[in-house]
């Protein structure tokens, strides 16, 4: 059968590794190795989910590709780093920072080797994929491991902005990724630097903490509360750890509420790590956790689920509301 | 569109469809493993009901994994109509055969067997992968009767299995625990340690089914991470190998009820069944695009026309 | 060379089979499978280490050598609980929860098998076999999974009065456990019920909250703290998840200070959670984190470690006293 | 007594040993694989200075891993003394061969080899396990210069060295990378991933060694998770097989010295070493609770005498 088939139709791995976030990453590793920087960068059969087929067009030799192992593409990363390389390996969020959990603690983190670790479609994205496929506890695994940098943009620029940083950065880092097709939340060229808060403003009600996907719609939601005449601000907590624990003592000493906003569970991740600071400095306001609540996630296509979880921007302006109430 | 395939499919399966294996719950051995014309045609219109199904419900989620399930379409087919001894209406049955899925991401292909055999109402179906759904894209045993073990990481289930059949020799019940594995799967290191203890544990009630397809997510599996010899591979770690053609019921079926019945064999079983990715749809069959994606309309009627031209054949 | 050995010498597996916590673990498994619960249990070359070599003689057909394939473990003992069996699976901790996170997390947790997993010398208890056999991080790890029950007991007895309970418990549970050599706590017949933590007393001062190995020491920091005149309290926090939340704001409501103690990261684990608590309820008390400040640890003998981070006796008394100071 | 032993062990190395293939740092395929008496009577030396020195670490930290280092030694002594290209004194050379070890708990019988070079102070090694020390049970690169990767969780090991062969070939370096196994550590299902992607790649730079002493904690390889037959299973996932008497140094050093050297072989190399845990030691050469324990004076005076007799065999 040789005729074409319908326009309507498509295959994934086409449409995919066009997506924006991921097109960055793919992009970005090309510039810096075009700049001379040693990247080398590793998929394990997921290389049309995270774009790195871009990178492996443009530099087939400097791509490995692991196959369906994603352990031993991790230790392997680390074993490429100590040759003077810089890697950058990605797999779905779920198989990297809990499959890998302990490879990623000695091998990477413990050796002290400057592996990026991109944990792609992490959260609830990967919709009705699966419980399988969702990552809601990867922040809180990743947080544990002392000497990881663990960082969630909030698009493709900032992720942008962050590979590019990462190339001075001393310590291995976990980047965490949605689905790649992040509405656009900052320009081209906004700074950034791990560890600094981008802080869009404090309110006297309620300060915002988001991280990774949950900034824009958090954005949104804040906008609409302030247009209703609220003093909500927002924090865009790109940097999970190191946590900036000065931004969020600032907005804890004005802010009456302070609401963490997270794809993920609320147990040890952005929410928990806020709490830490919070409760060791005796800090004035009130915390409310918002993301996953200490449960496996249902499956939906991912709007459905965001709408489900109240994580798109109206749902976190009913839970803002409902605060405020 | 989506609705009359679906139909078709369920139409196809006529009065509730008679087993050539299940009504002798409690005989083991009790059948020769040569299958009449009967059977013959009756699991090949399974596989067609199959493939059509999961065109059906990847209609209703508007992307999925179509060339995985074809791929194992003869294979479920034969499982679920021929070899297991199940019960239906009783997903539960406590000596049923096991059944899981390793390449979990063919479940699309499964749920409408489990419907068909009367383990959830066919109802459920029409809600794939909405919220509050039992079914997506992966099987779940905690939502979904008569799925023995959920999956979605590829690489846990051979142990999962293994656990099960231990599980059986412990409790003295003589059920069997088939799995079935993706070829990409081999490269998951978790596969060896449990085809190593199955070995060890000499658990010849454990019979892992192999959908040798070609084709893993990034491309071939030759291109990606080859996994040949795959025969050796097997023998070496301890097990008892059989080659069959994947889409032909007669080899599979008569290797399977063999397997399943020789009770002289002290090694488990793998069953390395040669298919083609995406089978019976021209367009998919050698296309490594199709591992996930969407058929509009009018290719998925050419696609239901394929299907049942091929099952003319 | 027939001459028998010097008595001074020996071997491992001789003795350690006989470590008090550790042989608990085995004797009241025999109990159980006496008594007729359908137990099973499985080592992953390290029968002598967890003590279920004892196990292993009494029931050969119960028991399960996996070899050094912990993944395996895990997943098998998943597969095996779902033909009836109460499968108890034990190996390092830094094995079991991070090497098997995802097995954990999907096969155990997400199929809601009642398996028990036994994660047994955490913390640093394993001294200079090195970085890689603490774990540190267990405890965050294991609290982000849902449905997942985690404890942490005192010492044998308590961990034998939680073997029991978990007969009857319906959800999956790790148990961490130290070297199997800690001092007695509780009496054999202390009543143990997950989720209700052992308050030994609040503190108008001080209230520590500690859990599992750093108990002990706790309790004596606490008696010496109190003989010199101070109003310190204890809270035996054995079930980290579902944490006591009640117990935890009891203490916040009283105490000008919490002081969490675990041999473990200060981050996401005891500390963490409590921090949780305490933030989302706006706790009057200030919290102070005692453990591994999120950094790798070192190596050395386990009770030059405990004096190096101030987890034994001496230590946290240091600690609660400069907080009093 | 220890220190003793440790001296004795120093005055056998005498003045700086002649290294019988560093100087040649950058000529491969430069000597014949064929061992001088000499060559051999100082690997066997070095072999036993190796075990002293276990003995001798072992009574500092007052338990170890005895048995998993003497069926190593004439391994250690052949990679570091014959096979390998190295800098005396500068351990981070960066076209240095490399070595890893999976079973990182034999890491008592490396620590001295290293200070022997010169790549950290001898007086280290009086530390070992003490609070800031560098050296423990399990070799860490962070703190020992000389170490190339950290391990301790068995099965890590060839997966980094994987890292390392293909950093290599990415940077145009002919760098070796020795990994060193145990064969208890065939059950950890990475071991496999690292061992198919490394055939896939053709990485012939890399060179595996394992350990076949038998044993593992729980007593017997066989009884615990038998393992064979290796030999296929390594070719089966596409590599070079050699087997050797690793306690023959003649047999270990040709061996390696033919793999290194072979510039012809297109897939890497898996050497079976077959070994006695707790060789050089009578009442730990079958006695399997020896993989962890303590020597008291006497029994230690006992097995330094036996390493001594079994010299001069
Ligand atoms: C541990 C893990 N890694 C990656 C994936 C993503 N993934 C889903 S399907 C697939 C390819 C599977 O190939 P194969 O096993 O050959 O199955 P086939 O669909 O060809 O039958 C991959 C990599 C996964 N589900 N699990
Ligand atoms: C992942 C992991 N599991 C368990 C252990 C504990 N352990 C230390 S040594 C050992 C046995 C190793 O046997 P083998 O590989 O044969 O090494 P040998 O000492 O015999 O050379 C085990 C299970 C470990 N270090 N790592
Ligand atoms: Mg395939
Ligand atoms: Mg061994």
């Amino acid at each position: 059968m040789n005729r074409p088939l319908d326009p309507g139709s498509w295959q994934y791995r086409e449409l995919n590794s066009r997506a924006p976030t991921l097109s960055t990453l793919s992009d970005t590793l090309i510039a810096l190795a075009e700049e001379g920087h040693p990247i080398v960068a590793g998929s394990a059969d997921l290389q049309y989910s995270n774009g790195l087929v871009g990178f492996a067009r443009r530099y087939p030799e400097r791509f490995i590709q692991f196959g369906i192992s994603e352990q031993n593409m991790v230790s392997a990363a680390a074993g490429l780093a100590t040759t003077g390389l810089m890697p950058f390996v990605a797999t779905f969020a779920s198989f990297l920072a809990l499959l890998c959990c302990e490879q990623i603690r000695m091998d990477v983190a413990y050796c002290a080797q400057p592996v990026r670790l991109i944990g792609h479609h992490a959260g609830i994205s990967l919709g009705f994929y699966g419980t399988s496929h969702h990552a809601t506890e990867d922040l809180a695994i990743m947080r544990s491991i002392a000497d990881l940098t663990v960082v969630a943009p909030a698009d493709g620029a900032q992720f942008a902005a962050a590979i590019r940083a990462s190339v001075h950065h001393p310590q291995p880092i976990y980047f965490r990724i949605g689905r790649g097709h992040d509405p656009v939340v900052y320009d081209q060229d906004t700074p950034f630097a791990f560890g600094e808060a981008i802080t869009h403003g404090i309110g006297d009600e309620i300060t915002i903490i988001a991280t990774g996907s949950s900034v824009h719609p958090a954005l949104e939601a804040t906008r609409a509360l302030q247009a209703g005449g609220k003093s909500v601000g927002l924090i865009d907590m790109h940097t999970i750890k190191p946590l900036d624990e000065k931004a969020v003592l600032a907005a804890a000493d004005r802010s009456r509420i302070i609401l963490t906003v997270e794809e993920h569970t609320i147990l040890g991740g952005l929410g928990g790590a806020v709490a830490e600071v919070m409760a060791e400095h005796g800090a004035r306001a009130r915390l409310v956790r918002h993301g996953i609540k200490d449960e496996f996630s249902l499956i939906a296509p991912p709007t459905h689920l965001y709408r489900h979880y109240r994580l798109d921007a109206q749902g976190i302006e009913e839970v803002a509301r409902a605060l405020l109430a | 569109m989506a609705a009359e395939a679906g139909d078709r499919a369920y139409e196809g399966a006529g009065p509730p469809f008679i087993l050539g294996y299940h009504p002798l719950e409690h005989g083991r051995n009790s059948m020769n493993t040569t299958l009449t014309q009967d059977e013959i045609t009756r699991l090949e219109e399974r596989a067609r009901f199959i493939r059509l199904e999961t065109i059906r419900l990847i209609s209703i989620a508007k992307v999925g994994h179509y060339s995985s399930a074809f791929s194992a379409a003869e294979i479920f087919a034969t499982l679920y109509y021929d070899t297991m001894r199940i019960r239906r209406d009783e997903p539960a049955w406590i000596d049923r055969d096991r059944f899981l899925m390793g390449k979990g991401h063919a479940a699309v292909a499964l749920f409408p067997v489990l419907a068909d055999l009367g383990f959830f109402p066919k109802a459920w179906l029409d809600q794939y992968t909405r919220l509050g759904s039992p079914l997506g894209d992966h099987p779940d045993m905690r939502k979904v009767p008569g799925v023995d073990f959920s999956s979605g990481s590829i690489g846990h289930a051979l142990s999962a299995g293994l656990g099960m059949a231990l599980g059986a020799r412990i409790l003295k019940r003589d059920f069997r625990t088939f799995v079935m594995l993706g070829d990409g799967e081999m490269q998951e290191g978790q596969v060896w340690e449990a085809a190593l203890a199955a070995a060890n544990h000499g658990l010849s009630r454990l019979i892992a089914i192999i959908d040798r397809n070609g084709f893993q997510l990034d491309g071939r599996v030759d291109d990606t991470m080859a996994i040949e010899p795959l025969r050796e591979k097997w023998e070496a770690f301890g097990w008892d190998v059989s080659d069959v053609d994947g889409h032909d019921v007669v080899s599979v079926a008569e290797c399977l009820r063999r397997l399943r019945d020789d009770e002289r064999r002290a090694k488990p079983a793998c069953v390395i069944a040669h298919t083609i990715k995406g089978k019976g749809v021209s367009y998919m069959e050698t296309e490594p695009g199709w591992h996930l994606g969407y058929l509009a309309p009018a290719d998925e009627a050419r696609a239901i026309e394929e299907i049942m031209a091929g099952a003319a054949r």
